[in-house]
């Protein structure tokens, strides 16, 4: 008995000895990076969901700032510094955000923070950022209240570069009246999810102000293992389209049990709609899905193509959206941080102050500037899939 | 000290939340150190979460008033609960108070003024590390000396033996039923006080996997005295952080480290701080519930 | 003498810290009925335990026709021929007579349902539908049915109506006579003596007095305690 | 009389276990009850005891009606038992063991324990240590009731019985597994427990225990009565050598 | 309304297998098998795995059965039979499952990502027929003949079969049962090897008709198995799968008549008040309420 306690006791304390020594490593952001000048680094943070429930974008986000970072370093870094990313995994929690958000601003003191990749995370976590006045540019946040009036107090700090909800999905829908000729539709949701909550109240909104006629509104659990009651319920009141604002696993449900019910029904989605994962996973029954998005893969603009090609080269994958704004995000501080006068020890307020200023950068996502609220100002591409292609359509 | 400094900013959460789950634990400490397996205690704090942020977000409740009307309201639902529920035993009450915690759960994704699945965002963060460390001790001194006293000798002795208890003149339903909202009553101040740590809180925060959580806590570090529920809390909560860098891998460590404390030390964690070799007999954990 | 049928050495049984059965020695011999008598707490239900595999010993030997099976599984010590009819007879009362004597691995039943008529009239009731009485006579056509070569009754007895334990013992004469060995664990002592050959009474985890079943029945110690003369 | 039955009845399923009981026992008696396993001895106790309710009739202790009464509140009002197969609660020490039967006789001190290095269970402790050295555990206080030896065991129950101060004390075969020399040191303390005043029932199969110590005896079997009187009558009785000796076929 | 039944005999039937192999582990060894939810998920993934291969989909269901069963053999001999042997109590072995299940969902995680999988692109049958204009298809009706097939199986090998018969005696009286002769060890291998099969047939039909096999899918299978075990009658077979069906039934049923909103409502609430009502469940044998 005493021995297998010394056993356990024996495990744990090489369990701990082995990660306690390593706790704070930091990512480089480019492996083959030939250190060019003695000036000191210039440390970017970026906070991702790598596990837990939001390792769905995490990784992508994590090959889009890397690529990003090492196309910088190549070609002379930040005004001949090196660009050094910190890497952090939020494991898609409150509280492992804040913790991320704390570890970067005061022990690796970085000049800025990219992230977190989810909505909830963010607005638990930016506030660290705030009062520790560290820039913050969301990647991947599409909900209200993430920049400009914050729902937690002053956010002069946070910026977004990812197209949030309330801009798409107007657009999505004016769209939808205007061309496809909708004039009444189903309202599905997942309800236990922020960002499906959010869309749906943002659908719901435009929905209504432009004259489209909601039938039922839905709900749904994203934990849902089948939605055929669901689709069902929506199809027996015969609307023009169905809108689901939710996350790609049950979007994929939609599409399959719409198609397999009524084969050819429009169905409008959110951001969640726009991942090849759907294509992949509903296939035929993918076809004819509408969404707004801020990027799209067939994108023929130049910026876009050459990191399209440079992300394949690199990963021997197509990137998604995700990976498009993390690695345009990376552009973006960039070009602030070019305009900052001594990039080494860079004062955050002169940075937020030349973040302010970005209009006009190039970036795949198309041009891009903030307006006065800290915002995305961009392109919104209204697409649709077409013969298993996102096609754009405004 | 900058180091030391450094490194307290850095995980301030953290601590916040090796506290704040330390409640948590002890929280369910009361029930199994009587011989039940509750787990309710997630939705305690839930309620007791949304119920103190929209005091003080919508009421304007000063913030000490606010958390206390929180877990007031938490133990206000756990006593009605434990009545109808202690009547069960076992994995049934497990599943019972389970359910309860999902029909919560459930309650806050339909009442609007919680915002439903978009969360709760905004709440004042009120919530200082001390405010948090200065309960735990509070409690923790509570729970311990209570665990000593007849109250104390009283659990203990249902968890021996219902029967054999009842015939010492001791009101077994009652005295669980102490437990149980006792338990509720520190969930809620822990979920108030989480609350007012973090900005936002969302149903997820409280629902099944928490719950489990709040049991592993406890059940891993071992019931025998306070000390356990807080040594499980610490482990597993600064874990996730010690492991960062096996990233992939961390979830493997911890359903290993899980398994193997189970298996190796029925009592949990704090069979280790027990020097006496039959002092085995006397410590209590996961063998004694249920 | 020939090698007997179940020869137990040197038996001790512990719980913990508790040693329930000393060191205790006895055996049976082939076609022979050996009573095992004593009080609550001395010790019987922990000796039948360790000789079912329901506990290991701590030491000693069960030898059964020579092969030790002392630590051996239960399912091993059952197939190997010392079956046991359980104290309380544990019948598993929400299986059907039929599936608890088919329990022991038979296939066929009929042998008992024509040695014991009632069970074949109910056959197809739940097990724990029957009245005491026919539970005891279920425990024991099951045990018989997996092929003991020697059958162990704990308080076989226990709990039945004078009527009932009557009928329940001129069973075990029968068995008796067509020879079965047996070792009967016995608070009626009395019966249990009278039916056996031999017998050992249990004092508190030892072998106190030990003799044929009539000699027993004299002895002024054994009447003292059994019968408050 | 202390505690009186009439017309108890229990039933399990079809059998019924206890069938119309009466009893009466007077204040300060030793009583025995005897009868073959199975009989409804336990049931009987665990009926007065609170543990079973009662399908029919009633009982009476201290001239209250206490039939359905919750054990707790039994023990309260001054019943306290032991258990045939030994209920101790053996994660705790010797010592707990017997505070926690004092329970009914201690105030609450969850409050006052709250006070820092304040030791609120120290009186009660010191009567607990005076207990278990009357029943001669006094050494192994400390010990963990499940480390005990069974007659020590047996011991230590009697002791956390006693501890509750009761004016009835119930106890089921507590010489079970005990020694010619602790059963006599047992049938000792049966007397003087007597002698100060506490009535005593008595379930015991150790039949020299049973007559040394009781002042009148009732056999059960079946569920019923058969026979009540003092040890002597009871011991002449056939009836009794016929039901509880199994020996009806050749008398 | 048509449509909405086959839906909720669908759903149900998946209830239903997922949850016989939950509650054969619990009526045997009274053990909540926390890490069966991630067996679920190892079918899909299994299935997937072979199919990958090449296997078509028939047999790598059988593929799926057959390592999920190895893989719950191994789950009690490393988790829960060091457990018994000491006679630890249920809620031991469940806090063990729970580790076990971190590190099985967290395997298939790094094989396969978190992400959404597909089935190779036409190894599913695609066909939809039409019966008296219910749209009807192909697959999803196999699916639940198989299911349903799966059950009576189940229900014959428990009824009918020596196993069977083993099995129950060791539900019922484990001691009885070592005292008759029976090979526990085994009895308990095969416990785990058909539970753990069934959930990984199950886990793999469920992927297939939903072509969208995730590390995280058994997930919410499990809260959904606690009521049907509960509403059904703990450990009762026959039990589990009236309330699988009862529970899809109700689950239709509210979403038709009730706001979706308090869809999952039903489903707790429902277990909520049977536990207070009639805790052994509807077709439950065991007393719960002991002295």
């Amino acid at each position: 008995m005493d021995k297998r306690i010394f056993g356990a006791l024996g495990a744990l304390a090489i369990t701990l000895a082995a990660c306690g020594g390593t706790a704070t490593t930091s990512a480089s952001g480019s492996p083959n990076a030939t250190s060019t000048a003695a000036k000191p680094d210039v440390k970017v943070g970026v906070v991702i969901s790598l596990t837990g429930v939001g390792n769905v974008y995490g990784p992508t986000q994590k090959n889009g700032v890397e690529l990003a970072a090492q196309r910088i370093n190549d070609a002379g870094g930040v005004s001949g510094a090196k660009l050094v990313l910190v890497i952090d995994d939020d494991q898609s929690t409150t509280d492992g955000g804040v913790t991320a958000f704390r570890k970067q601003t005061s022990q690796d003191r970085v000049v800025a923070i990219l992230g977190p990749t989810l909505s909830n995370t963010a607005v638990a976590a930016h506030p660290v950022a705030q009062s520790a006045q560290t820039p913050v540019i969301a990647i991947s946040n599409t909900g209200d209240g993430i920049v400009g009036k914050c729902d937690w107090g002053t956010c002069d700090y946070i910026f977004r570069a990812s197209l949030g909800e309330s801009t798409a999905i107007p657009q999505t829908v004016s769209i939808a009246k205007s061309k496809l000729n909708v004039k009444s539709v189903v309202l599905m949701y997942a309800q236990d999810d922020k960002f499906s909550s959010d869309g749906f109240a943002i659908f719901k909104k435009n929905l209504t102000s432009s004259g489209i006629t909601i039938k039922k509104e839905i709900a749904f659990s994203k934990t849902d293992v089948d939605l055929s009651g669901p689709v069902t319920a929506a199809l027996a009141e015969s609307p023009d389209a169905i809108v689901d604002s939710s996350l790609a696993g049950p979007a994929i449900q939609v599409l399959k049990e719409v198609n397999k019910r009524k084969p050819g029904m429009l169905v409008i989605g959110g951001n969640g709609f726009n991942t090849p994962a759907i294509i992949a996973s509903a296939g035929a029954a993918a076809e004819g899905a509408v969404s707004g998005a801020a990027w799209y893969l067939g994108n023929p603009d130049p910026v876009n193509k050459d990191f399209v090609t440079a992300y394949k080269a690199k990963y021997n994958a197509d990137p998604d959206q995700f990976a498009a704004q993390a690695y345009s995000a990376v552009y973006i501080l960039l070009d602030a941080l070019k305009r900052t006068p001594t990039v080494t020890s860079v004062l955050h307020d002169k940075l937020r102050d030349q973040i302010e200023l970005t209009t006009g950068v190039k970036t795949p996502l198309g041009e891009f500037s903030f307006n006065a609220s800290h915002d995305v100002t961009q392109k919104v591409y209204v697409v649709q899939i077409k013969n298993g292609q996102f096609t754009l359509i405004n | 000290m900058d180091g030391l400094q450094q490194f307290f900013d850095a995980y301030q959460t953290t601590i916040g939340f090796i506290g704040l789950n330390a409640m948590l634990a002890l929280s369910v400490w009361l029930t199994l150190y009587t011989g039940q397996l509750t787990l309710g205690n997630a939705a305690f704090a839930g309620i007791a979460a949304y119920g103190s942020a929209l005091l003080t977000m919508k009421a304007g409740y000063p913030f000490p008033l606010a958390l206390a009307c929180g877990a007031l309201l938490a133990a206000a639902v756990s006593l009605p609960l434990g009545a109808t529920v202690f009547r069960l035993r076992g994995v049934y009450l497990a599943i019972a108070t389970l359910a309860f915690g999902e029909v919560v759960r459930v309650a806050i994704l339909a009442i609007p003024i919680t915002g439903r699945g978009q969360g709760l965002v905004g709440i004042p963060p009120k919530t200082e590390l001390w405010h948090i460390f200065a309960s735990l001790l509070v409690i923790a001194y509570v729970c311990a000396r209570l665990r000593i006293s007849t109250v104390g000798r009283a659990w203990a002795a249902i968890r021996e033996d219902e029967l054999a208890a009842a015939s010492q003149g001791i009101p077994v339903r009652r005295y669980k039923l102490a437990a149980f909202v006792l338990g509720a009553l520190i969930a809620g101040w822990a979920g108030g006080l989480g609350a007012h740590f973090d900005f936002a809180i969302q149903p997820d925060e409280f629902g099944f996997a928490r719950a489990v959580q709040i049991l592993v806590f406890a059940v891993v570090g071992g019931i025998p005295n306070v000390f356990g529920p807080i040594l499980g809390a610490l482990l597993f909560t600064a874990l996730p952080a010690v492991l960062q860098p096996l990233q992939e891998y961390r979830d493997i460590f911890q359903g290993v480290i899980l398994v193997l404390v189970i298996v190796y030390l029925p009592r949990g964690l704090a069979t280790l701080l027990e020097l006496r070799r039959t002092a085995r007999l006397r410590t209590v954990g996961a063998e004694d519930v249920a | 003498m020939p090698e007997p049928a179940l020869d137990v050495r040197d038996l001790v049984v512990r719980y913990g810290a508790i040693e329930a059965v000393h060191g205790i020695s006895f055996d049976v011999q082939a076609g022979e009925v050996v009573a095992l008598i004593g009080a609550n707490g001395a010790g019987k239900t922990s000796t039948l335990a360790a000789l079912s595999g329901l506990v290991r010993p701590a030491r000693g030997t069960v030898r059964l026709l020579g092969r030790d099976l002392a630590g051996a599984p239960a399912h091993a010590i059952v197939r190997a021929g010392l079956v046991q009819v359980p104290e309380g007879r544990e019948i598993l009362a929400r299986m059907s007579v039929h599936e608890n004597l088919l329990l022991s691995g038979a296939t066929d039943a009929t042998a008992m349902y024509e040695r014991f008529p009632i069970l074949a009239e109910r056959r197809a009731l739940p097990a724990g539908n029957l009245s005491g009485g026919e539970q005891q006579l279920l425990a024991i056509a099951r045990a018989l049915l997996a092929k003991p070569r020697v059958l162990l009754l704990d308080e076989p007895s226990l709990g039945l109506a004078p009527k009932m334990v009557a009928s329940v013992f001129e069973v075990l004469a029968e068995l008796k006579r067509s020879g079965t060995t047996m070792l009967l664990v016995e608070q009626n002592a009395l019966r249990a003596l009278r039916l056996a050959d031999r017998g050992y009474v249990l004092e508190l985890g030892r072998i106190g007095l030990t003799g044929t079943g009539a000699a027993l029945l004299q002895d002024a110690g054994v009447a003292r305690a059994y019968l408050g003369a | 009389m202390l505690l009186e039955t009439s017309g108890l009845t229990k039933r399990f399923g079809g059998v019924v276990a206890v069938n119309a009981i009466d009893l009466a026992i007077a204040e300060g008696q030793v009583f025995g009850l005897i009868g073959p396993n199975g009989a409804g001895k336990t049931t009987l106790i665990n009926l007065i005891s609170g543990h079973l309710r009662a399908d029919g009739g009633a009982i009476r202790f201290a001239d209250a009606d206490v039939t359905r009464l919750r054990p707790d509140q039994l023990a309260r009002r001054g019943i306290a038992r032991t258990f045939q197969s030994i209920r101790l609660f053996k994660g705790l020490t010797v010592l707990e063991n017997v505070l926690v039967g004092r329970y009914v006789r201690s105030r609450s001190d969850a409050l006052a324990s709250l006070v820092p290095f304040r030791d609120a269970a120290r009186p009660e402790r010191e009567r607990a240590r005076l207990l278990l050295e009357r029943v001669g555990l006094g050494k192994r206080a400390g010990a963990f009731a499940g480390e005990l030896a069974y007659g020590d065991q047996r011991r230590l129950e009697i002791a956390r019985a006693l501890a509750a101060e009761p004016r009835l004390l119930i106890l089921d075969e507590p010489a079970a597994g005990m020694n010619p020399t602790e059963s006599a040191a047992l049938r000792e303390m049966l007397r003087e427990l007597a002698a100060e005043g506490i009535t005593i029932v008595l379930i015991e199969h150790d039949v020299r225990l049973v007559m040394g110590a009781c002042e009148r005896v009732a056999v059960l079997n079946f569920g019923r009565k058969i026979a009540e009187g003092p040890p002597a009558e009871i011991q002449a009785d056939p009836a009794v050598r016929e039901a509880y000796l199994g020996v009806a076929d050749d008398a | 309304m048509a449509d909405q039944i086959y839906n909720a005999v669908f759903i149900g039937s998946i209830y239903a297998l997922f949850a016989l192999g939950f509650t054969l582990v619990f009526s045997v060894l009274d053990i909540l098998n926390l890490a069966h939810p991630a067996l679920f998920t190892l079918g899909a993934f299994t299935a997937l795995f072979a199919m990958q291969q090449g296997v078509p989909a028939a047999l790598a269901v059988l593929v799926a059965f057959v390592v999920c069963g190895a893989a719950g053999v191994i789950l009690d001999r490393v988790a829960f039979a060091p457990l018994r042997r000491r006679n630890a109590p249920p809620l031991s072995a469940m806090i063990s499952s729970i580790g076990v299940s971190l590190i099985l969902i967290r395997l298939i995680q790094l094989q396969y990502g978190p992400d959404l999988q597909a089935y190779p692109a036409g190894a599913l049958p695609a066909a939809v027929f039409s019966v008296g204009g219910l749209e009807l298809d192909t697959l999803r009706t196999v699916i639940i003949g198989l299911a349903i097939g799966l059950m009576l199986a189940l229900t014959y090998l428990v009824r009918s079969t020596r196993l069977g018969r083993e099995l129950r005696a060791l539900a019922e009286n484990p001691r009885a049962a070592r005292l008759l002769g029976i090979d526990v060890d085994r009895a308990i291998a095969a416990t785990f090897f058909l539970s753990a099969g069934l959930g990984g047939i199950a886990g793999a039909l469920y992927g297939f008709a939903t072509n969208s096999p995730f590390s995280q899918m058994g997930q919410s299978f499990e809260l959904k198995a606690f009521s049907v075990m509960i509403v059904g009658g703990m450990g009762s077979i026959p039990g589990a799968v009236l309330g699988a069906y009862l529970l899809s039934f109700g689950e239709i049923a509210s979403l038709t008549f009730l706001p979706s909103e308090l869809r999952d409502a039903f489903a707790f609430g429902l277990l909520f008040v049977v536990l207070l009502v009639r805790p052994r469940g509807i077709l439950g044998q065991r007393d719960v309420d002991r002295v």
